[in-house]
């Protein structure tokens, strides 16, 4: 109970709780599913991108997009670091994902067949990350939080070049013109739906925000990234596919649509484009590499004993 | 400037090729800390191709996609070690091993180039290709050395690349032309051997008797590989010629 | 209802006649012999009038118009067959012909002629089975063209050919192929 | 006869893209013995899509290569399941089993259209189709009961594949638009089912649970895969536009 | 002594000799010898034609090539079971290619890096295939000469095939026509000395044409051959790369230019462009079917036990 109503004060006090520290074990499963979820979701979202580096179509590009999707790589890795500080080991983590147990960001369960979406899924899909991650920089664990202060920093830098490539597409050929719009036309409302459920119906926030794990409820992260990315558009000169968005000078804010969340919990529960595809491709990844896994740990182990010897 | 360019062109093409090579990696290695590191070399790679391929292109008002996207294969210059498919990742890792021992080589010998452009590209890259060619040593010693399984894997990548290794000290028309901008390619050879015979004896792997292929990157003749990565990297951008991206 | 006898009387002459729709007489004859000599390149021996693929010979406008159908739908057999006919007819006094590619009614083995199915065998490539009101019978296995034996065995039912199956001979030890029933 | 030619587009880019799939396995098969059967296999279904574009493209003044090599990835109408990379040769085998039960199913069902050509393109194919099937069944049997390894790989492109079949019953606006002339994919589902399970059963697999992708493929909606294939299946033709080979 | 009598008379005869017959040791093996080389080289040839299925420039031309690989695939079977009655079993022959102890035929260790390969290979590479072949008809092996009947009847129409690709190109654009004369180039040599080695220094002739395995002489087939393609090339409009090629009225014949000898040596050696890579290919393809064929083994021993309770 002291234990507890430490961890209580320093909660309160805005403090850092650190791997050494007592913690609920409440507290301690909720972080592992929320940090191992973030870093599934960091590899698994490399599919979508690392699909089109052999296609991309300038030499500036496809640099662009190869550090970008190795920065995922690392951020993966970085996070699964972290996690393990609370006593789970990647391996736990990479089995809960391939088994299905684990879940990862439902926007990778959609499609990008064009290269247009390398655009989108910077502006938008790391737009909206972003603005779910920056609140997380002050995350009440300590690795997480500091974590997330240097893979905030890299994402906004992948937010601008995804701006960039829809803008050099729009200032383009028709065609390119056309390809910018059909693919910010697909990934919209995805994008916004990555703040989750609305308030009233996302049970597991409200003790996240007590415990200082979240800070900001979904309506209101999904509010500030529509703030955010109208102004944007009109720079891109892209149409939002929204009828319904439009300035209220009441709120101080944009008003928009209603989303489909039938659509939403659709995808969650598997039937989205990709789903399957994902997971089967990182199972095959991880079952190709078992014999290399294996050869690196027969050579550490023979290693090690001829140094004993 | 013509002829150091044609030279310069064959360098860019077998950073190139190779770049895109590893680029298909990414998200399929065997483990994070792989799609990590093969993503780096291949960025670094890329790196070095796009500065050969400027350079190039600089002598002929071409830029650098110009010369990746719109030539015709034969017009291509690599050796045709660096158009093998990947395989799987022992035979990845032999032919990094190889072509990380001849890009360290290549670049200390070019970084006292006469030309200042190429000796600055290379002074930067040779640092570059150090890590590269440790990377691989590392590998190699633990793939040959880990499991019968892994070890039988290096051997058949070890006997699919070595065949291509002597045309990488094969004659080049373009370095002969401008003999001190370039390196000659048959002195690179001892300093190769020097790099990656100690890695292979570590590795207890002997060299391939398997005789060498004729090869003829530099001349335009490629291996059947060449073509279908062409068109998977050239597709996009000659289906909208002339855009900006 | 069709008794049996008149089962076997449908396997004899009016599988013939849906084979070989030959024209009785005049130019639509002569035109149907010369594109009647024309072989399968991918089974030389054959005629295309002993494999029944060739459906109809009629004149348009003053030019022969003949039908051919192909035995499978990827046959690339087709486009020789159909340079071979428009030259075979050229060089009998029909000039300008047109090949038309017909796929229905669907051939089959059974439009073989007995001409051919003898050639065949004395190629070394056993025939098809005639069907009897459309079930192939399998009873008694496929016989070594070579030795006679039925004493045989299907190595690989795709062959060289898509109209071919590999076979060997388990007396004689002579491999060879099958003309399929299809 | 637009809309019988928007039916017989779809019908025909999901044969080509298997037909394509199909083709590079050749001179890789576990024996010589598939090397004939996939490459026979490639070879009907391609003869069936040669067919349905032809007479697809004779509808807009077009020919079957205009239809294949001229129009890019959002214009094809293939389902997805047709775009699947080949996996292994167990992966490839599962793939086949389910097509070949949806292509009897569906000629079937198209030798019966009101539209001639349609029926007659059919009633060839379905005789085809059949030995496909065959063939496909047979080795599901035998992977699945052979060895642990063949099991499991049997076992995993199974649950890669699954997902794909819902689509293949889908609505497709073009068929809808001439329900007399097309077969409607809602109807084929039970025939598939009839020639599908009882084969799973002897192979002693169950239905995987994993639930059905969201699919497209008929309103253009691809997966990731089709675009890589189309690269290399256009890159030579489009490479020479005009030409004629 | 008698046995060998009968044999003796049955070639004197030009009679066949079939698995039944009895035969000398030596006879046996060249026989294997050669069967098998010839079954290595269809399978092998399939690899440079199967590298453009999926990039043939039309439909029409897709299928042809598939259809000409699947030929050679079946007529690899075929000479394999036909090798087979002689007591050897494919899988022997097999792991002799693989080991690199049997041959194939060096044509194959060329590239086919252009389309108009596809052409060449056709017209100059089975063409000479078959006037090698054609005198095998009569070969005195009964199973060997039959196999052969049906082979050459096949690949007569791949010649016009490929010759059909040629004249496609040769009567089209300036690129086209370019493309295939810089194909016929690489290849008419190499077709030429698929011959073999002039006569005078062909040891292993001499015992064949005795034997009536082999009916004319490498220098008579090649002369045979070079006479055929001539006039070919004058209808395609492609010049054949031989200063020397000229028609030789006193002989009836044309005379050519000397062949490169040193380089077919060095091919055949292992120096060529692609023999490394045509092995590492097929032995790849053998060794990931592995579990394949010991699955069909398993089930195979599975259904025959069952079958017998």
């Amino acid at each position: 109970a002291a234990r507890l109503a430490a961890f209580d004060a320093l909660i309160a006090d805005d403090k850092r709780i650190e791997p050494t520290d007592w913690m609920p074990p409440a507290y301690r499963k909720a972080l592992v599913r929320q940090m191992s979820q973030h870093a599934h979701s960091e590899i698994i979202g490399m599919q979508p991108e690392g699909n089109w580096i052999t296609r991309a179509p300038s030499l500036k590009r496809k640099a662009i997009l190869m550090a970008k999707v190795q920065d995922e790589a690392g951020h993966g890795l970085y996070l699964y670091s972290a996690a393990e500080t609370l006593g789970t080991t990647r391996d736990e983590m990479l089995d809960a994902l391939h088994s299905g147990k684990a879940k990862y960001s439902s926007i990778f369960n959609y499609l990008a067949p064009s290269w247009a979406d390398m655009g989108s899924i910077g502006w938008l899909v790391d737009g909206a990350a972003i603005a779910n991650q920056v609140p997380l920089c002050r995350a009440s664990y300590g690795p997480y939080g500091r974590a997330m202060v240097r893979i905030c920093k890299e994402e906004s830098f992948h937010q601008r070049q995804g701006f960039e490539i829809l803008l050099a597409l729009m200032n383009g050929t028709d065609e390119q013109r056309a390809m910018a719009q059909e693919s910010v036309n697909r990934w919209y409302a995805p994008a916004l739906m990555m703040f989750g459920p609305p308030d009233a119906e996302s049970p597991n926030s409200r003790q996240s925000m007590a415990w200082k794990i979240k800070r900001f409820s979904n309506d209101e992260l999904r509010q500030r990234f529509v703030d955010m990315i109208v102004p944007q558009a009109e720079i891109l000169g892209i149409t939002l596919p929204d009828p319904d968005l439009r300035w209220n000078s009441e709120r101080g804010h944009h008003d928009f649509g209603e989303l489909d969340w039938a659509e939403f919990q659709d995808v969650l529960h598997g039937n989205g484009q990709a789903n399957s595809l994902r997971l089967a491709k990182r199972r095959a990844a991880h079952a190709e590499g078992e014999w290399v896994r294996e050869a690196a740990r027969a050579y550490a182990e023979r290693t090690a004993t001829s140094e004993r010897m | 400037a013509d002829d150091v360019a044609r030279y310069a062109l064959g360098l860019g093409d077998d950073a190139l090729v190779l770049a895109q090579r590893l680029g298909s990696w990414i998200a399929s290695a065997p483990e994070l800390e792989e799609d990590v590191a093969l993503g780096n070399i291949a960025l670094d790679t890329l790196g070095h191709a796009r500065s050969l391929l400027t350079y190039a292109g600089s002598a002929w008002d071409q830029t650098e996609d110009d010369l990746a996207y719109f030539r015709d294969e034969a017009d291509f210059r690599c050796r045709q070690i660096f158009e093998r498919p990947n395989g799987d990742f022992a035979c990845t890792i032999v032919r990094q091993l190889v072509v990380s021992a001849y890009f360290t080589a290549l670049y200390r010998g070019l970084a006292e180039s006469t030309d200042a452009t190429l000796a600055a590209i290379a002074a930067k890259a040779v640092k570059e290709v150090a890590y590269h060619l440790d990377h691989a040593s590392l590998w190699t010693v633990r793939l040959a050395l880990g499991t019968e399984e892994s070890r039988r894997r290096t051997l058949t990548g070890l006997e699919a690349v070595w065949p291509f290794v002597d045309e990488l000290f094969a004659a080049d028309p373009a370095a002969d032309a401008v003999p001190d901008a370039a390196v000659a390619p048959a002195g690179l050879r001892e300093p190769f051997d020097a790099l990656v015979l100690p890695v292979l004896a570590r590795a207890e792997l002997e060299v391939p008797a398997a005789p060498a292929l004729r090869g003829g990157g530099r001349l335009g003749v490629h291996s059947e590989a060449l073509g279908p990565l062409l068109a998977e990297m050239q597709v996009l951008a000659r289906r909208h010629p002339g855009a900006v991206w | 209802m069709v008794t049996g006898g008149a089962v076997k009387g449908a396997v004899g002459a009016p599988v013939e006649q849906v084979a070989r729709p030959r024209p009785a007489a005049g130019p639509e004859r002569a035109a149907w012999d010369a594109a009647a000599a024309v072989t399968d390149p991918e089974v030389p021996v054959l005629s295309i009038e002993d494999l029944g693929v060739l459906r109809g010979v009629r004149f348009v406008d003053g030019a022969p118009v003949v039908d051919i159908t192909p035995t499978y739908s990827g046959c690339p057999a087709v486009d020789a067959i159909r340079d071979d006919v428009v030259v075979a007819l050229a060089e009998h006094g029909f000039p300008g012909a047109r090949v038309n590619v017909v796929l229905s009614p669907a051939w089959t083995t059974d439009w073989m002629s007995d001409a051919g199915r003898r050639k065949l065998a004395e190629f070394g490539i056993a025939p098809p089975a005639r069907r009897a009101g459309g079930v192939v019978s399998l009873d008694l296995g496929i016989r070594c063209p070579r030795c006679g034996s039925l004493h045989t065995r299907e190595l690989t039912r795709f062959g060289s050919t898509s109209c071919k199956a590999l076979w060997v001979c388990r007396r004689c030890g002579e491999p060879f192929d099958h003309f399929k029933e299809h």
